[in-house]
């Protein structure tokens, strides 16, 4: 694999109590895919956002070539050939894809005025490179969460790095946008690009990774070829014991009616560019069962969601929504959260969380006025409920008032996921609920909702992984262009078939 | 408690620190007349809060507007048609003392509710809305006093206000503590204990930090936002009374401005406003500065000139004082 | 001087004159409480205050400016209080906001000289002033006399609305026109004692009225605002323009009409020189002075503009 | 073109609605002379936009300064002590034409650029760094003109300004255009092709948009804030010479209060203070639309404390118009 085209000696960094490297060794040879698993708040982030320029206080050295470099900020490593996709999407909203792929080095015509119609071709070829047909000139704040993801990844390929960083590009991609991914990394490999490639997906590793290490608590605790492992053994060395992956919820198929949707259609009064809304759908979830929706990136899922938890755009509705029988017409999450039914949000940056309040502030948000009388809140009790859940859900945290902002991606996650169990919902929807959640916590999840289903809870779950879709569902309903398409048993189906009805190759 | 954490702690407090380092500074360099600070005397500290009570009232109301990342520029021609009201509704009108308050209260919650509801339910921006309910309260009270300032006499005769409204302006605690420093003290602690203890400030907080994501967290953002305008005008309308009362009239141009340094109390106080960071504490603590700063100036007799020099570099540098974060 | 109406109240000079005067060894700090020294006409009274006070050795005067706030202006009046001040002049934003913090000077024993706006009641040493509805009267006398004998059609610009003067000045005119039944004010807008606001106002006026005679602005600033108006709209030669203040100042009314921009301007005099006179009549001759003086107006048009200036403004 | 893209390109012009709902109002409402309509002509039409023309020229660069997120409450003291610093240099210290305008504008561009240095490096609030900063420059104005303001005469004599400075307040193309509307018009355009067509701009509205995203992608976020603040400031300096041209003298009070007028006009032209959103297009839209509304007022003669009522309500309903989505 030749010399080493990145080596990290002994980084080290530190957030306040929490040490997130610590003396952690990393090479990449060019040409190499290297994934870097762990668990949630391992230090992947970290590392990595030290590497790309982005943390400059570090301790340690970095070789580039065999050279120290020292960068002070992100122009300087991308001057030295290192490009991130950052976990978080950091793009900006108002701008057009265009102006945010060639952000911070735009195009000139000879003039020095920026060269709109040269941008806006190369986008759009960059974006056709990773298989997506978008518009470059629509402003990024419309797109959907996959298709900015999509976005981030042509403006990392497009600086042409000879050193590019994924941290998580797949988490918001279904199966096929992966696939055509797996295709541009493997045409960069060729080309002698080292990648580092992190992911919570586990087959996504031996699929693509050459090499693989894992850090816990911010050390390195092994290194190995994850094509001579199975996933089971990989999941194993990054968690420090067996993990069972997937649960099926005990086959409860005699229990009531929790939500039963008729025909369900949404003609919004203004209709904006991108959106799937129900465009008639039908399905029924009981009491303990765990139904799937899958589909394309655009297949309608999040829009049913925010349709059902009424949140969607102002419009005409038709059809009905019966919960435990009785017909509901959710106008706000309000009323929703009143009827018992919970929305875990797909975006949990913009949609979830106030990033710079505490961790306890954003539990309890949902459920305070269980938590005290008359308007007053008993201190004691919230805090109570929001260590229980923190407990339940292995939150890794510093203490209660910390900004939750300040935790790993997975574990912000996980509060969104807990505050909407705090209020005790009777139909739980969740959009994504797993995006950037490590094996083992994933597992803990899966493990809470077999329980409370088991308790007579009815969930909704829309999620762009297949293998989540069939080791956790009991049923999937497969949506396409705002319709349900399809719908099959876990038990005598599988990814294949899922995947055929999503991509509209089977009735 | 490690050195850490007791640094930690103080670091807390961090609003109060530029208040600390003007008080020593107005300590310092205060006059002197026989030995005596003149600054510390209890009558001149008196009348620092006195002074600032007022600015305080609407910032405390203020600050609940930023917290959820809005701002309310009506308040000092609030100020004007609630000291306008008071004054015609007890004089020209001889309304009792608790009818004419009471009334003059609810227009300010009900003008700041509306205002609340076009921002909330419109969507139009809060500088906008409350630009426009400036310049429609500071024209209602010109039309109701006639353009005039109208003169409170006391008395129990027509056309006099009933003498306990003049209570209002008095001291009590042995003629030390003005009412006006009473009130604005009861309403900055009101306001602290409500929003430390509240399920609505959660909301109120939530609302600020991320509002898309208070609304799909089940919190009543439309409500939320009306409240915290209700408050606004409410505390507006309040100090308004307050003002009618210690300068014995009512006059549609009183608390022109007030709305700027209403903000500068609050954000020197370290509140964003960008919403969803901040505390009452910090207002208060922000609004006394100004205050003490203003009378150390006035003090010393400095050029009204210099002192405009003076107050825009302590003002810079009280904000920088605040950027400082403990090296952990 | 001459034409000065005073009236003395009885016997007692009040309590608060007898108590500070040391006489001519003393020294003696003064408290200026100005309203708000951005108007010029407010400038030039702290002006020609700290120029007169230039010639008592004795004297030395602090300033304060109120910004136009009541408010503002009852703490600065404090302040001259905790600092045990020997005598206050105060020129009022507003009457009765000021009138109890006054007293509460006045009763402490310092004297107190009133200037250009009165406060209430009777607890103050001694107001010097002139008199709004005197100069709004003679502004309309010369304008129904002299510029429009056989009538015509008028528009008055007015200061800030709510502010005492502007009603004063306004009523003494609208009175003193009376007199001539063919003169009319076609209209009327605010100008808030602004230039920039006389002309836009202006601006709009001139476009809705064909026909104007007269501009009579409550100050000259506004005046020359709308005269800057007629002049863009090349109609400066068919109107007369009137304002009042007459500040012997560069940028002053005197100039403008010395200058031919304005037909005539009305002094409203600061009295700074008066009231020094008196601080100095009331802490060094330990004498009393009148519970009220006010300075009658003149009138300053192109006849005696330039000399006025010179006597008023020698340094230029 | 479908039908529905038609309506959503006319959408894209949205933020002139509230514009040109006005203007018609304007025409249906103005009084008329022998059957000619006041308000449009030619004089009229010249007029308000004059009266627009300093407002509008500040209200460019607040734009910018508000699509990064900052809002510049400096810009009113700013234009007065350029209004007193043309004055000065040109009648009392007898400076030439160009070497007094090039010193005002550089006043303008160093102020701004250290207010935006404050924020951008001490990451102070631009609201707290720019009210200091109003305060020191209204101070500095106070003191250079000893508080009166400075009479503008010209000639060639001593103590009088160069004639060539009053060609500035004239009017050109046959009399018809003030030049204080073309340098307006010039400042405008430029602004809206700079924002068209420079990299510059992409990195500010990146800036207001998604700071953090901008410092990843590489953008130099504390050059392009002390940029913007320093456009800013620079505008607001020719702003005070334009104002000072045209007042024939440059007084320290000159421009008290325009900061919130030229943060209306951009907020009305449908920019969002929170940054990252907006356009120069709609600033000026903005402008005109409150000197339509001033004109049209004064030509009718309407009461002042009803202008101030109808003034409030027009910029609500402006605002609300701005909410509308295109059905498509
Ligand atoms: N800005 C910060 N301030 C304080 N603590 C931080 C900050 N950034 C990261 N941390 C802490 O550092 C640790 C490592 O975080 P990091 O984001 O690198 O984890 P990760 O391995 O990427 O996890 P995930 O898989 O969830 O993305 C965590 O404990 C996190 O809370
Ligand atoms: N034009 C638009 N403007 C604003 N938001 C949009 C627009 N189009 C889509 N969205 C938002 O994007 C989200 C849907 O995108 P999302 O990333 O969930 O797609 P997906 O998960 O790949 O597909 P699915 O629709 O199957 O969930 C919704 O929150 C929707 O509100
Ligand atoms: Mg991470
Ligand atoms: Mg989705």
């Amino acid at each position: 694999m030749g010399g080493a085209l990145v080596r990290m000696v002994g980084i080290g960094k530190r957030y306040g109590g929490v040490q997130a490297c610590r003396a952690i060794d990393f090479t990449l040879g060019a040409g190499e895919v290297h994934a870097l698993l762990g668990e949630n708040g391992a230090g992947k982030s970290t590392l990595m956002r030290i590497l790309s320029g982005d943390v400059t206080d570090y301790d340690g050295q970095i070789e580039i070539d065999g050279t120290p470099v020292g960068f002070s900020g992100p122009p300087d490593a991308q001057a030295a050939g290192i490009a991130m996709i950052h976990q978080e999407l950091d793009l900006v909203p108002g701008l057009s894809v265009a102006d945010n792929i060639f952000l911070g080095r735009e195009l000139r015509t000879p003039l020095r005025t920026v060269d709109r119609r040269r941008m806006e071709g190369s986008a759009r070829a960059l974006l056709a490179r990773s298989g997506v047909r978008l518009d470059p000139r629509r402003p990024v704040g419309e797109l959907r969460v996959g298709e900015q993801q999509l976005v981030t990844i042509a403006k990392a390929i497009s600086l042409d790095a000879r050193v590019l960083i994924m941290d998580e590009p797949t988490s918001a991609l279904t199966t096929a946008e992966v696939e055509r991914l797996f295709d541009v990394i493997r045409e960069l490999r060729r080309a002698g690009v080292g990648i580092v490639y992190i992911s919570h997906r586990m087959e996504e590793i031996a699929q693509i990774a050459d090499r693989a290490t894992v850090l816990r608590n911010g050390e390195v605790v092994t290194s190995f070829d994850p094509r001579a492992l199975s996933t089971a053994e990989v999941v194993e060395a990054m968690v420090g014991r067996p993990v069972q992956t997937m649960f099926t919820t005990a086959e409860t198929d005699t229990g009531a009616e929790v939500l039963r949707v008729e025909s369900l259609k949404l003609t919004a009064r203004r209709p904006r560019p991108g959106r799937r809304d129900p465009d008639g759908i039908s399905l029924t979830v009981r009491a303990g069962e765990i139904v799937g929706l899958a589909g394309l990136l655009g297949a309608g899922r999040t829009e049913l969601l925010e349709t059902l938890y009424g949140v969607a755009p102002r419009g005409a509705v038709e059809g009905r929504i019966f919960l435990q029988g009785k017909e509901i017409r959710p106008r706000s999450p309000r009323q929703a959260l009143a009827h018992g039914i919970g929305l875990v949000p797909e975006d949990r940056r913009t949609s979830g969380l106030v990033l710079f309040h505490s961790i306890l502030a954003n539990t309890v948000v949902s459920s305070l006025p269980a938590y005290g009388r008359l308007g007053v809140i008993a201190r004691r009790q919230e805090r109570a409920a929001s260590v229980g859940m923190a407990e339940r859900m292995r939150l890794k945290f510093g203490r209660l008032q910390d900004e939750v902002g300040t935790l790993s991606g997975g574990n912000q996650q996980k509060v969104v996921f807990g505050r909407m169990l705090l209020t005790e919902p009777r139909l739980l929807l969740l959009d994504e609920p797993t995006r950037g959640v490590d094996v083992g916590a994933k597992a803990e999840i899966y493990r809470l909702l077999g329980e409370l289903a088991g308790q007579g809870l009815g969930v909704l779950l829309a999620s762009s992984e297949l293998p989540e879709l069939v080791g956790v569902c009991d049923r999937v309903v497969v949506l396409r262009d705002g319709r349900d398409v399809a719908s099959f048993s876990t038990a005598n189906s599988g990814e294949g078939e899922l995947l055929a009805a999503a991509m509209g190759e089977l009735q | 408690m490690t050195k850490n954490s007791v640094v930690a702690t103080l670091f807390r407090f961090q609003s109060v620190f530029g208040l600390l380092a003007v008080v020593v500074a107005a300590i310092i360099f205060s006059p002197r007349k026989n030995g005596a600070i003149l600054f510390v005397s209890a009558d001149n500290l008196a009348n620092v809060v006195r002074a600032v009570s007022e600015i305080g009232i609407i910032a405390v109301g203020m600050t609940f507007v930023i917290l959820i990342g809005g701002i309310d520029l009506s308040v000092g021609a609030m100020l004007g048609l609630a000291a306008v009201g008071s004054a015609v509704l007890m004089v020209e009108s001889d309304w009792g003392f608790l009818p004419s308050v009471l009334l003059v209260l609810v227009i300010g919650l009900v003008f700041g509710a509306l205002q609340g509801a076009a921002t909330a339910m419109i969507g139009i921006q809060s500088f906008i809305v409350t630009l426009a309910g400036l310049q429609i309260a500071r024209g209602l009270a010109r039309i109701w006093s006639d353009g005039q300032g109208v003169a409170i006499a006391y008395g129990d005769g027509p056309n006099e206000a009933p003498a306990s409204f003049a209570l209002l302006g008095e001291r009590t605690f042995g003629g030390l503590v003005p009412i006006p420093v009473l009130i604005f003290a009861v309403v900055a602690v009101a306001a602290i204990v409500f929003l430390r203890v509240s399920a609505f400030s959660r909301h109120l907080y939530a609302v600020g930090g991320n509002e898309k994501a208070a609304r799909l967290s089940g919190v009543p953002v439309v409500r939320v936002k009306v409240a915290v305008f209700a408050i606004c005008g409410l505390l507006a309308a309040l100090a308004g009374i307050v003002h009618a009362v210690q300068l014995n009239q009512g006059s549609p141009n009183d608390g022109i401005g007030y709305e700027l340094d209403a903000i500068a109390a609050v954000v020197i106080g370290g509140t964003s406003l960008a919403g969803g960071r901040g505390s009452v504490a910090g207002t208060v603590a922000g609004a006394l500065l100004l205050g003490v700063l203003n009378n150390i100036l006035a003090l010393n007799n400095i050029d009204s000139n210099i002192q405009l020099l003076i107050k825009g570099l302590v003002i810079v540098a009280a904000a920088a004082l605040q950027r400082l974060r403990p090296a952990s | 001087g001459c034409g000065t109406t005073s009236e003395r109240t009885g016997g007692s000079p009040s309590d608060g004159a007898a108590k500070s005067c040391k006489g001519a060894d003393g020294k003696y700090t003064i408290g200026m409480s100005q309203a708000n020294v951005a108007e010029p006409y407010r400038q030039r009274m702290d002006d020609d205050i700290r120029a007169a006070a230039k010639e008592v050795p004795q004297f030395d005067v602090k300033f304060a400016d109120a910004a136009q706030d009541n408010a503002k202006q009852v703490a600065d009046v404090e302040n001259y209080i905790t600092q045990q001040i020997d005598l206050l002049i105060i020129s009022p934003n507003e009457a009765k906001p000021l009138t109890a913090v006054v007293k509460k000077a006045f009763d402490k024993g310092i004297p107190v000289i009133v200037l250009d706006r009165k406060v209430e009641g009777d607890a103050y040493t001694g107001f010097i002033g002139g008199d709004n509805v005197q100069i709004g009267s003679e502004a309309g006398k010369y304008v129904a006399e002299q510029l429009l004998p056989d009538g015509g059609n008028i528009v008055e610009l007015k200061g800030l609305a709510g502010a005492t003067p502007q009603a004063e000045r306004h009523q003494g005119f609208a009175d003193a026109i009376k007199a001539n039944p063919k003169l009319k004010i076609i209209a009327a807008a605010d100008g808030d004692w602004l230039r920039e606001k006389g002309q836009s106002q202006m601006d709009a006026l001139l476009k809705a009225n064909p026909a104007i005679d007269v501009v009579y602005a409550h100050n000259d600033p506004m005046a020359e605002g709308a005269y800057l108006a007629a002049k863009a709209a090349g109609r400066e030669k068919s109107i007369k323009f009137i304002g009042i203040d007459a500040l012997p100042i560069p940028s002053g009314g005197i100039k403008a009409v010395e200058q031919g921009r304005l037909s005539a301007t009305f002094t409203y005099p600061t009295n700074g020189k008066e009231a020094v006179a008196a601080a100095r009549k009331l802490l060094i001759d330990c004498a009393a002075v009148p519970k009220s003086q006010v300075l009658p107006t003149r009138l300053i048009d192109k006849s005696n503009a330039a000399q006025t200036y010179a006597r008023e403004n020698p340094a230029g």
